[in-house]
Parts: C-alpha cells; structure tokens; sequence
C-alpha cells in the first residue's frame, strides 16, 4: 500500500491521535477519566446519528431532517412518560421510523432526489414537534428516564454504551448482511442494482428507516441528558454535524461505501475539536474557521484520488 | 390552421406544462391568493414581493449555475451576510469600497471553493459547508465576535442602490432581473454555459471532449461567491447597515428555489427561469401564510416545508408524466 | 506522425503497458489489437493525454511531446472515440456534437446555424433524428455515430477509434467505413481497435498487436494469416486454434417441445407493438433486427424492467409478475447491453459484482456467507477466465471484456432457466468471445432457454436455433431450421421477404 | 423600582415585576410634533410584529401579553394583525410592510435585531403610522423613526447580574460566563454591562467565555467541558435562565452542588430558574421582563391623546433571589 493511500484510509485515525497528543501536551486537566467521559457523552448523540447518515449517504443519498426528527422524538416523551419511560421510548423511536419511512417513501417510491426530500421534514418537522409541544419546553422527571442520560452500566455511561452497540450493529449490517452489501451495491450504481433484481426500493426505504430510527434514539438521549424535551433546540444543524463525521470519517458523498468504524471516528474527531477549542478559551469566530480548517483538511487527506 | 398544427400545438403547450411544473403551481397559488385575499394583489403587496425577493434570487441566480454543474454551494448564507458586513463596513470609503471590498472577498471564497472542488476532487458539500462555517468565523470576526454593527453613513450614494425606486420599483428588482438575464445568455448562449451543462451532465466524458472542467466549475463557485456576497451588500444598503444576524438558513432556500425551479440536483440540466419562478413560489406562499395571519408561527413552518414536498412531488409526477 | 517509444503504465500493480513503442504513420489505417486487457484502451489513453505514462515518452511529428490533458491532445490535431461512449446524455444531440467550438455570431452561440450544420453533418452518418433532443433519446449504437461524427469534424489529422463498431449495425459499419476510406485518402492518419477480425482485413494497412501490456507484433497486416494473428494475440500455437472455426458454436440443440418462456403480445409505448417470443429450455432463440428496432426494449420488457401497456410473460406456464426482482426469482436473468450504466457497480470488488444478484441465495436469515461465496466467485472467475489480480479487486480497474465476463459470472450463478443476453460478446477479445459462445452452447445444452441478441450475423446464424426478427418494434418474420441463414435474415430485416 | 401600575398583568396573579414607566427626560414626542393621525385604538387595525417563533417562554409570554392586552381593550380579534418573522430579517421587514399594507394604524414590533429595520420604519413614517418597539430598542432616532422604545436595559441588565455575583460570591472567585448567540445585541449588551461592571471586584477574574447560543442543551455541552478545564470554577454567569440550568445540569452531573459549590446568576427571569432558587441550587436571576401588552397599548393610547411621549420607556424587570423567590415564583413566566 503506497503512503497515500495509506493516509487516505487511517487519516481520521491518525487525525484523531494527533488532536489527542496535542491536547495531552498543551490543554490542562485533560487526562481524567471524568474528561474522557465527558466527551464520549457528548459525542454519542451525533455519533449515533451519524451511522444513520453513513448508510443513507452510503446509498447516495442523505438525510437532512436528522435534526428535526430529534426533536419529533423528543417532543412526544413529555406526552407518553405518564405511561411509563419504556412506552415513552417507544413512541420515540416509532415516530423516528415513521419519519424515516416518508422520507425513504419521498426518495425510493417517488424518486424525489433526497437532499429536497429530507428538506421538507427538515424545515416542517421541527415546526410540528414545537406544534406538539406547544412552544415550550417541558422538564422530565421521571428517574429511570433519566437514567439514559447520566446513568452507567459497568462504569460505562448508557448513551456510550447505546452507540458502541449501535456502532458494532451498523458495522455487522453492512459487512455481514445481504440488506448491507445490496445499499452499497445501490449506492455504487444504481440502475445496474435494479437489472440485478435487487429490491431498489425495499432497501432504500429500510435505510431511510434506520435512520430516522437512530434519530429517534438520539433525540431519546438527548432528551434524557438535558433532563428536558427542548424541541425548539434539540438536534439543531445535527444534520450538518452528522454529515461532516461521515465524510471526515472517509465515507464518499457519491456513495457506493460506507466506512462504519471511520464514522464513529469522524465523531470523535470533531468532538475533540470541539472540546479543544472550548478548553483553550477561543472566542466563536476563531472556533468557526479552525472547524473549517479541520475539516477540509481531514477530508482533503481522505478524498478519493483519481488515478492520473 | 390544419389539424396536425392544432395538434403539434397543443402538444408543445402540453409539454411545456409539464416542464414548468413549477410555473403551473405559481399561477394556481397566485390566483387562488388573489382571490382569497384581496389584499394579495395590491400593487404596493406585488411590489414589496418583488423587493424582497430580488436578493434571495441574486443568490440563487449563482446557485443555479453550480447545481447545473452537479456541485452545491452551502456557504452562500453566510457569505451573503459577511457580504452584507462588508459592504458596511466598506462604506467608509464610499460607493466603491462598499461594492469592491465584499465583492472582492467574496468573490475569493467562492474562488477557494471552486479550486478545492476542481483541483483536489474532495465533494462540494463538504467543502462548502466548511467554507459556511469559515464565513460566518470571519464575519464574527471582523464585528468583534457580533457586537458591533458597521452603519452606512445615511447620506452614501451607495444607499441608492437598495432604496432607490424606478417607476416606484426598487432598483434591486431591476438588478436582480439584469443579473437574471445576463445569467440567462450566459448560460444558454456562450461556450462557457454550454461546459456548465456538460460539466454536469457527464464530468468525464467532459473532460475527454477536451472540455476547461475544473476552469468552469472555479467559475461557477467564484460566480456565487460574488453574487453571495453582492445579494449581501445590496441588502446592507437596503438595510442601511451590516447585518450580522442575516443569512442563517439562506443556503438552504437557495437550493430548494433553485430544485423547485426544476434544475436537477444531480447537475446537467437546468434554468434561470426556473430559479426566478422557484423564488417567486417561496414568497408568494409566505406572503400567503401571512395573509391568513391567525397560523401559529410554529405551525407556519410545518405549512412552508409541506408545501415544498407538494410542490416537488407535483413536479415529479409532471416529469414522470412527460417521460412515460 | 504519432510516436510512442517505449511508454509504460501501472496500475496499482497491474502493468498494463510495459515498454511498449509505437509508430503511427501518416495517412495510414492502423490497427491496434489484443486480448481483453492487453491494453489497448491504455495505449490509447496515454496518447492522448488522459493518462500521463510512468515511463517512456510520445513525439508528435518527431518532437517529444506531452498532453497533460485531452484537450492539448486535441488542439494537436488528434480527435478521439473512446471505448465506452463518451457524450453528454442530457445535452441535445447537436450541442454534443459541437461542444466547446459552437458556431457564434458577436460572442453569442448561433444556434440556428448550429443545429442546421449538425442536422446536415448527422445526415452523413445515417442519423436523421432531430438534433435538438437530447442525446439519450438515441440508442447507444446511434450515440457511437454521434461519437464518431463529432470526432471527425474536429479537422484533425489523426482519429483515433477505441472498438468503434463494437455498438453498430452491419449498416452503420458501412456508413463508417466509407468515412474511413474518405479520410484515409485526405491523407488522415487512423489507429483502428477492434476485436472483429473481418474489419480489421477489410480496412487497416498496418497492425500492432499487444499482449499482456508488451508488444509482440508491430507489421503489415495484408499478408499475415488470420490464424497466425489470433496466436500472436492469444499466445497460443496456431495448430491450437486452428481447430475452431470462426465461432465456437456446436450443431443444432435437441430443444424440448414445450417453450418454457412465452412473451406474448409485449406492447409498450412506441418502442416495441405487439411483441411474441417464445423460447424452449434447450434452446438458443435469436434476436436480430435493426439498431432501435426493439430488440434490447423487448429483453428489458420480458424482465420487468420495461413498463408494458399489454402483454404477459409466462416461465413454464405461470405468469411472471412484472419486477426484476421477481422474474429473476422466477429464473429469468438479463445481461444487459450497456456495461457501464446498466451492469458493473464500479466502486465494488470483482467477488461482489459476481455474488450480487445470488445474494440472497447466498445467505442465511440475510447474513452472507462468506465461504459459499469464495466457493462459486472461485469457480467462475476459473470457467470464465477472469483476468483479475485478486477477487478484491475493483471492478472498474478490469479491462471491458473482462468486466462483461463478470457480469456473465453474476448472471450464471443465480442458476437461471431463462437467460437473456443482450449483445453478450461486445467488446471482448477473439479468444473470450469463443468461450463465452462456447459457455452459451454448453448452457443451452444442460437445458436453459437463451434469447440472445446479437448485432453479429454470424453469431446469430450460428448461434440461434430459431431467429425472430424485429423491425420498427414489431416482429417481422421468424426463421428456424434451414432457414436461418445469414440472406434470409438480411432480407426480413429489409423487409423484402413476405 | 417595583411599584404595580395598573392593571398591567397577563393572567394569572398580578405580577410583582411590572410595569413602571419611567419617562426618560426629554421633551417627549406629541401627536402634534409627527403630524401623524389621531386614532382610536379600540377601532384601529393594529399590528403586531414578532421577531421569533414562540419557541421560548419569553417570546411566548410577550406574544401572549400583547394579545391578552388587546382583548383586555377590547379590540376585535381581526383587528390585531400578528406576524412572526422566524428569525428572519428580511421576513420581518417584509411582514411590517405587508401589515401595513393591510391597514395597520399603529404597529408594535419586537424587532430581530437593533439595526436592519429601517426599509420597515420608512414605510411605516411614510404612512404616518406611529411604531413602538418594544423588548429590543432599534438605533434608529425616536420619534422621527419610531415613536418610542418599551423595554429593558439590557446593559443595565448585565450590570445587575455583575452585582449579584459580586454579592453571592463575596467578590472572589473565578467566573465563567456563557455568551448568547454571536452576533445578537442582546448577548453584547448583557456582556458589556456584565465585564464592565465586574471589573469593580477585583478578586473575581472572568476564566472563560463560551458561547451557549441562548440554549440549554449548548450550555450544559460548554458547562461540562468547562467544569472539566477549570476545576476550580467558583461561579457561571449565563446570559440567559436556559444556558443556566443547563449549567446546573452539568454541575449535577459532575457531582458538584449548582449553588453552593459554584454559584449562578442568569437573566430572564423563567419559572424553572426561579424555582432553582427555591430548591437552593441557583444564586440569582435578573428578570428581563416580557410583558409589554399593557405598556404598549398605554403607551400608543397616551400618543393618540395628544400627550408626549418619550423616546424610551423603559419596563421595570424584577430580580430573583434566596430572599424572595419563594414568594414570587409565581409569578416567574
Ligand atoms: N483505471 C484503472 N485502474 C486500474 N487498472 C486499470 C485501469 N484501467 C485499466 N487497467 C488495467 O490495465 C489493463 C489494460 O486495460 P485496457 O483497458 O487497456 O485493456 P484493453 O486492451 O483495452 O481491453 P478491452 O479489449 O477489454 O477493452 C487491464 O489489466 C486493466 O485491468
Ligand atoms: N440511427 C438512429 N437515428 C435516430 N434514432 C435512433 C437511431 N438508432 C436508434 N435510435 C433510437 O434509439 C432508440 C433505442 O435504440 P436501441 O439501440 O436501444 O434499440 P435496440 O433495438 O434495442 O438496439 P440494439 O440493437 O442496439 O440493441 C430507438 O427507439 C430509436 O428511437
Ligand atoms: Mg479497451
Ligand atoms: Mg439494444
């Protein structure tokens, strides 16, 4: 393997060791256990969101409305949780594949390209969970609802572990399924994929569906940390958030390859850059542009080279 | 006039209904809204419609021409507002530092956006939404992280171009419609349109015709670059100062007046009218919103993104209609 | 004139050109042959600027040159046909044609002048449609001529043809040769590839043959026997093929008596009217017809990939439902003709392309089963002859011929009863092309029911059992047994038989 | 400064912190002096522009108030046009002018942003229609440009805040603070007053200042990478209640007392930070009060009348703290 294209495979890798190293050096009490809790908390959410947009982009597609389902979800747990924190979640998820399921209808069963088509949930969804949730936001009480969002399971926080196992379950799919290897085939060329009998349609709703599932979670989790449904703010730009660990994780935008463990990379990465810029105190404007620098630079290590 | 003239006629008009989806729905919802609500068609209404839809229709003039080329452009919004912030700014040294600086700078972002897309082959969408986040840092930048709002000395002549009225219409509806034709010839009218179609529609087999690919996509992301950013300093003249809240958002209206306008997301095909129609169906539905006044304002966003599923659907259904 | 002097190029490993020189002299007809993969699209690529070549360098009217883009190519006075079309489908036709020198009056593209010129332009290679259209309103072999048109109009002094007639009709072949001869005497230079050997002897002077990314072969072709040709390409000893005749079809198949596939009445929109085919297990059932008389229209209905007004496609009695998905469950599969947009997905390896369509056979409780797939790619990539450096390999980094043999692979082991080819042996090499005739035989011979479409008279008479004939999307005529010959076919196809 | 005016209350117990207008001094601006109409409010149309979607519980609280206001007054309902720009400028702009265009006499606008409105302001001057602005002051000149400005201080606002950390802290300490959104006057202003006036104690420094974008989730995300860099973190300044609480949450979460451990001083004055107080893991929040109904339609009423008004009145807000949350949470929006 020649060193760029070496680089172009473990970049996010060797980008996440690199913030890391710099952090150690540069940044106070950054080593604790406490510090690396915190910003594996913080970066589940989008993590998890982002193995939904990995498989969507993977088709090529993706799913703007990421954002906005969070909020559908978060918005009808205040309305459910008198029935318990299990119901709650449920209707959660089920509006998240609800979501899902339109927007992989718009897309497969229409051929509405999907950056308009997820727009529309984009820009109406976040309006109806705020509908639903009358404007407000509503605090949630309920302890083992809570639980999701600070509790711990063998020293590991729930939310954590939730996108570990998601993490593995994503991988699997893709790698070990038939449904995986026809959304990477669907991806790669998709005309070819329907002369080939493959159920176009059936997996491309599936992965809209997954999606928006896994934005329901994440809108769960949300919800649980914040110890609030806030549909006015929850997963507000997650969309841009998730597409950015997807491609910084070295996903191709053309789709045809989803690179799962690259994913949960892209989400730390930028999670660290993050942390990094808070806990050196820059003001918003440099935050902006150093993001920016970041993530042309992981993607330009990444992209994929013509062979000229 | 002979049968088969009757027919060809019709057959024209037929298709020309089901290429302008869009068209067709704009009529239906104007005529529907001057019914319903008699204020709709009062001039002074019609006319502010016009106004204020000439700067999203600058940008997404420059929309246009990247999406035909199969790229996007997200960092319109924000430059857009930097441009805004500019030209304020700018306005110090009169009419033409208020033009020539967000222009300049602008113009050099779209620039950077163009030869990162076409020299280094990483995906428009990632590098355009880095590029929105480097505008927006600039611009917070340049106002000491927002808090403070450059005016433009009410006696500019630079204020003109926003404010000022011909035949009781403001002159960025004039700017905007000269841009809009200008767009108009170079794209279906000059080599450089014909390459944007052909960049779009098949990269490589662009490349082997011997065609400028990446020259024309630098175009492209420089052109909405300096639309972006003249969008912006027409409206800080509009707005009489550099505005540093504007523009959140903005990109994505772009596109969607732009894919409403029926250009195809996936590049190669497209028109300047469909983008000026797209932008007129966005108004037209808010102002409509308004008019009904009573909508719970978090209900209004549920009505705008359902009402641009229809009108995507409508089209496709019109284009499916067309091809079977 | 063009030069190449000892240029090498490497894939990721692959060397597909290894030092190989190469001299095209003005005025003449120069053929460029080879096996799939042996590298001759490479060649061609480097010549022309598309790839830069690792090694060795190129003269242009004896002073070296470099073309670091296909456009410096061009303004040197070589014009190009690549292998795979290479236009804009959504671009009208004429706007194709003259893309990047568009006729213009003070600045601005005429273009009434400019769809007036490419109408008469067009007129010359037998295209009448109307150029305002867009290019994908043409079947591929109408776009090669489109290709080729544009191609030469560009004044240049050398053509370059990567497989030209691999997607026309005897007819069209025609119209091209006489637009090679009309070149060759203005004194412009021609590098010809194809792997039809009767065009080669028809028209070139000179041939260069490649094998395995070398040059083996470089002289005047008039004298060298076709059989010692085939064993320079193939590596084999002449005594080695002389066996074959020129297709390696056996004799007539024993077909059942029942058809196992029966498409009555396929009518759908203007393309096809009325379509009946009926193929028996053990049969190999021609179609022949036209460019655009409907043949590939006609595969794509039987499969479900056609929206029908009317008609029904039966498999042993039952009728299919219309999806892809559940006529290739019900064992119809399709090979279709457009390699690149309707079969390789490019970005995955040579194993998944093969498995794809099997998948779900493939697997249990919709895990794949990564053994069993080893087991059959292995297989095929064996019976086929798969020219590839691993089963990982991307398939889009194979030669074309060994991509179709790929998308053979894919169909073959879905196990179907019904298999339609569409233009199974374009683009691939003499030697891949008997086994994949030969594969066809044998197929037909364990009991599967072939429709096969084929633009190669030959390979339809002696292919087919039974030959229907499409013209204008109606079935024209049906022949079999001793009627299928090549003059009865032409003249159902003309229309001059009742 | 928390005297009741009159009736001045949206539903529900009358609110300790109302209005009391405080005329600035100045001349004042009269009928007479514009030349602008005399009106009736009860049968005028009246307009009502609101910046952001009612997503928080001060827009909410404000939208509601103009409303309950004007059906206090006894205004038909199809006489109060309302529209709400969705953070959009050039919505807002286009909104005042479409209203204006309806026949609006008289418009109250919560404007998205000091500068920016001027096309609106011109056409409402053009039409002789007398503007108020109310919970964001415009830089435009009072009067000529609009009739006066209802709200509060918001540098004022800050300067409390400092104040309350000075006090609960005892002046030493080190303080983070939690910006609003970039770019917004409201987060300026509140961090001006809120530096300048902190530069008095001299034993407390500013450690960090990280934006919270006004929301709660955002806070609680910095709070949490903050309480990690700064260990030794003694107080949190949040420009708003909800960026409060989400520090409150953050602190909890890291095991440390919200209140105690690290104080907190907000603005807004929302029930759930009140209550914080109550339940003793808040220190203070400075009220910035969104009931504008009754002084705005008083206000417009005393100009129809003919008397002066002057070019801002400015709303009292209220202040929470361990002393009187308890007894006044009620009255927190
Ligand atoms: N872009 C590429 N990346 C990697 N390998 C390539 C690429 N293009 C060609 N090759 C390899 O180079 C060799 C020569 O390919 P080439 O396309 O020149 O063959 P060809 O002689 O034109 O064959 P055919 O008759 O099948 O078209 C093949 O082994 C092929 O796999
Ligand atoms: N020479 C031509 N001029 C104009 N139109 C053409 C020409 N050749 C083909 N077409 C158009 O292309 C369409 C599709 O052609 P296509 O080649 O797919 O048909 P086919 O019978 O399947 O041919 P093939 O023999 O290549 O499989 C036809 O319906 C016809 O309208
Ligand atoms: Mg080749
Ligand atoms: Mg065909």
């Amino acid at each position: 393997m020649t060193r760029t294209r070496w680089l172009q495979e473990y970049g996010v890798y060797l980008a996440v060791a690199g913030l890391f190293a710099f952090n150690l050096l540069f940044t106070e009490n950054f080593v604790s256990a406490a510090n690396f809790r915190t910003q594996l908390l913080q970066a589940a959410p989008v993590c998890i969101v982002a193995l939904g947009m990995a498989l969507v982009i993977g088709t090529e597609g993706v799913d703007l409305s990421v954002g906005a389902v969070m909020a559908l979800s978060a918005a009808l747990i205040p309305l459910y949780l008198g029935y318990g924190p299990l119901l709650a979640v449920l209707v959660a998820l089920v509006v998240g594949l609800a979501a899902g399921l339109f927007n992989g209808f718009l897309v497969a069963q229409l051929g509405i390209q999907p950056i308009v088509a997820t727009l529309g949930l984009l820009v109406g969804g976040r309006g109806l969970a705020l509908v639903i949730a009358e404007g407000k936001l509503v605090e949630v009480r309920s302890p083992e609802f809570l639980s999701l969002g600070n509790g711990d399971v063998l020293g590991i926080p729930v939310s954590v572990l939730v996108a570990a196992v998601l993490a593995v379950g994503v991988g699997l799919l893709v790698q070990r399924t038939t449904f995986g290897r026809q959304l990477v085939a669907i991806g790669g060329n998709r005309s070819a994929s329907a002369l080939a009998g493959l159920p176009v349609k059936r997996v491309l709703i599936g992965v809209y569906a997954i999606c928006g599932v896994l934005a329901g979670v994440a809108g769960v989790l949300a919800t649980a940390r914040l110890g609030a449904s806030d549909p006015a703010d929850i997963g507000l730009l997650m969309e841009l958030s998730a597409i950015t660990a997807v491609v910084v994780g070295g996903t191709p935008l053309t789709g045809g390859r989803v690179r799962v463990f690259g994913t949960v990379m892209g989400a730390v990465l930028m999670q660290l850059v993050r942390a990094t810029l808070i806990k050196h105190d820059l003001p918003d404007s440099a935050t902006q542009m150093v993001q920016a620098a970041i993530i042309i630079a992981a993607v330009y290590v990444a992209r994929e080279r013509s062979t000229r | 006039m002979t049968a088969t003239t009757v027919q060809a006629n019709r057959e024209r008009w037929a298709s020309l209904l089901q290429r302008q989806g869009a068209a067709v729905v704009l009529v239906v919802v104007i005529v529907v809204a001057w019914l319903a609500f008699p204020r709709f068609g009062s001039l002074g209404n019609l006319r502010d419609l016009a106004l204020q839809s000439s700067f999203l229709l600058v940008i997404a003039l420059g929309m246009t021409f990247v999406i035909i080329t199969g790229g996007i452009d997200l960092s319109v919004g924000s430059v857009y507002a930097l441009g805004g912030v500019l030209a304020a700014y700018g306005s110090q040294w009169g009419f033409f530092g208020s033009l020539l600086l967000p222009l300049a700078v602008c113009g050099l972002i779209g620039l950077i956006n163009g030869i990162l897309v076409a020299r280094t082959g990483m995906a428009p969408f990632i590098v355009t939404l880095a590029s929105l986040l480097f505008a927006r840092g600039l611009l917070l930048a340049i106002t000491s992280e927002g808090s403070t709002t450059f005016k433009i000395p009410g006696d500019a002549f630079f204020l003109q171009l926003g404010q000022g009225t011909f035949l009781g219409i403001g002159y960025p509806v004039y700017i905007a419609a000269a841009l809009c034709l200008a767009g108009g010839v170079l794209l279906r009218r000059t080599r450089f349109g014909q390459s944007v179609f052909a960049t779009g529609g098949s990269e490589s087999s662009a490349l082997l015709m011997g065609l400028p690919v990446a020259r024309t996509k630098i175009a492209v992301y420089t052109m909405s670059g300096l639309l972006a950013g003249f969008a912006g300093a027409l409206t800080a003249s509009y707005l009489q100062s550099g505005v540093t809240v504007i523009g959140v958002g903005t990109e994505l209206d772009a596109i969607a007046v732009v894919v409403i306008g029926g250009t195809l997301l996936t590049g190669g095909a497209g028109t300047i009218l469909g983008t000026v129609i797209g932008v007129g169906l966005r108004n037209v539905i808010q102002s409509v919103i308004n008019q009904i006044g009573t909508l719970d304002s978090n209900f209004q966003s549920v009505v705008s993104g359902g009402f641009l599923l229809v009108v995507v659907v409508v089209q496709r259904w019109l284009a499916q209609s067309r091809n079977a | 004139m063009l030069e190449a002097v000892e240029v090498s190029k490497e894939f990721l490993g692959v060397k597909a050109l290894d030092r190989v020189s190469f001299t095209l002299r003005p005025g003449e007809v120069h053929a460029l042959v080879g096996e799939n993969g042996a590298g001759k699209s490479t060649l061609i690529k480097v010549l022309t600027g598309v790839y830069q070549p690792d090694g060795g360098v190129l003269r242009h009217h004896g002073a070296p040159v470099t073309f670091a883009k296909p456009i410096q190519a061009q303004q040197a006075g070589i014009s190009t046909i690549y292998q795979e079309v290479n236009l804009i489908p959504l671009m009208s036709i004429a706007a194709n044609v003259f893309l990047g020198r568009e006729p213009r009056t003070r600045g601005l593209i005429d273009w009434r002048k400019l769809n007036a010129d490419a109408t008469e332009l067009l007129a010359g290679y037998g295209i009448t449609a109307d150029v305002r259209k867009p290019l994908a309103s043409l079947g591929v072999g109408a776009q090669q001529m489109v290709a080729l048109a544009r191609a030469v109009s560009l004044d240049a002094r050398v053509v370059i043809m990567d497989e030209p007639t691999s997607s026309l009709e005897p007819r069209e072949v025609e119209t091209l040769f006489t637009v090679i001869e009309r070149l060759h005497s203005d004194g412009i230079a021609i590098l010809y590839v194809s792997h039809r050997m009767d065009e080669l002897y028809r028209i070139c002077e000179q041939v260069t043959v490649l094998r395995d990314g070398k040059l083996v072969h470089s002289g005047p072709l008039a004298h060298l026997p076709r059989i010692e040709l085939v064993s320079m390409m193939l590596g084999r000893a002449v005594s080695d093929i002389r066996e074959h005749g020129t297709t390696s079809f056996g004799e007539d198949h024993h077909a059942s008596k029942e058809p196992l596939l029966r498409a009555e009445n396929l009518t759908s929109g203007t393309r096809i009217n009325d379509v009946s085919v009926t193929v028996r297990p053990g049969e190999v059932v021609g179609l022949a017809g036209l460019l655009g008389s409907g043949r590939s229209e006609t595969a794509r209905a039987i499969i479900g990939a056609l929206p029908l007004d009317s008609g029904t496609v039966l498999l042993g009695g039952k009728p299919v439902k219309r999806t892809v998905a559940q006529a290739m469950r019900a064992g119809i599969s399709l090979l279709a003709e457009d390699r690149k947009a309707d079969g390789i997905i490019p970005n995955l390896t040579v194993r998944e392309n093969i498995v794809l369509a099997a998948l779900p056979r493939l697997s249990r409780f919709g895990l794949v089963s990564r053994s069993k797939q080893d087991r059959i790619v292995d297989t095929f990539m064996k019976r086929l002859r798969i020219k590839a450096s691993s089963p990982d390999q991307k398939v889009a980094e194979l030669s074309g011929g060994n991509q179709q043999k790929v998308l053979l692979a894919r169909w073959l082991c879905t196990q179907p009863k019904v298999l339609l080819l569409d233009e199974p042996s374009r683009g691939i090499d003499v030697g891949a092309k008997a086994e994949v005739q030969a594969l066809i035989d044998e197929l037909a011979k364990e009991g599967l029911a072939v429709l096969l479409i084929s633009s190669e008279m030959e390979e339809l008479i002696d292919g087919a059992d039974r030959i229907v004939v499409l013209r204008d999307g109606t079935v024209a005529g049906e022949l079999s047994g001793e009627d299928v010959t090549e003059k009865n076919v032409l003249a159902a196809i003309a229309g001059t038989r009742p | 400064a928390k005297t009741e005016s009159q009736n001045s209350a949206p539903s529900g117990p009358g609110p300790a912190a109302s209005a009391a207008p405080q005329q600035s001094s100045g001349p004042g601006c009269t009928l007479a002096q514009t030349g602008y109409p005399k009106l009736d409010l009860k049968t005028t149309k009246i307009g009502f522009s609101q910046s952001e979607k009612e997503a928080n519980p001060f827009r909410i609280a404000e939208t509601q108030s103009i409303k309950d206001e004007a059906g206090k007054l006894g205004i038909p309902a199809s006489n109060l046009l309302v529209t709400n720009a969705q953070s959009d400028l050039n919505k807002q702009i286009a909104d005042i002018k479409s209203m204006l265009d309806q026949g609006a006499q008289a418009l109250i606008v919560a404007p998205l942003n000091s500068d920016g409105l001027q096309p609106a302001l011109d056409a409402a001057k053009a039409k002789k229609v007398p503007v108020v602005t109310i919970d964001r002051k415009v830089t435009q000149a009072p009067c000529t440009d609009y009739l006066t400005f209802i709200g509060s201080d918001f540098v004022a606002q800050g300067k409390r805040a400092a104040d309350e950390m000075i006090r609960v802290t005892g002046g030493t300490g080190k303080v983070a603070i939690l910006l609003g959104s970039s770019g917004n006057n409201v987060t300026t202003d509140r961090t001006k007053g809120f530096t300048d006036q902190l530069a008095s104690a001299t034993g407390l420094s500013i450690v960090a200042q990280q934006t919270g974008e006004f929301d709660r989730s955002k806070g609680q995300a910095v709070m949490e990478q903050l309480i990690q860099s700064h260990p030794d973190l003694t107080a949190v300044y949040a420009e708003n209640d909800e960026m409060g609480i989400g520090a409150v949450n953050a602190l909890k979460a890291a095991g440390k007392k919200p209140g105690k451990d690290v104080k907190i001083v907000s603005i807004d004055g929302t029930r759930n930070a009140v209550q914080l107080i109550v339940d003793g893991s808040y220190n203070a929040v400075i009220e910035s009060n969104p009931r504008f109904g009754n002084l705005a339609f008083s206000t417009l009423q005393k100009f129809a009348e003919g008397n002066p008004i002057g070019p801002s009145v400015v709303i009292s807000d209220d202040q929470y703290d361990e002393t009187n949350a308890a007894q006044k949470v009620a009255n927190a929006y």
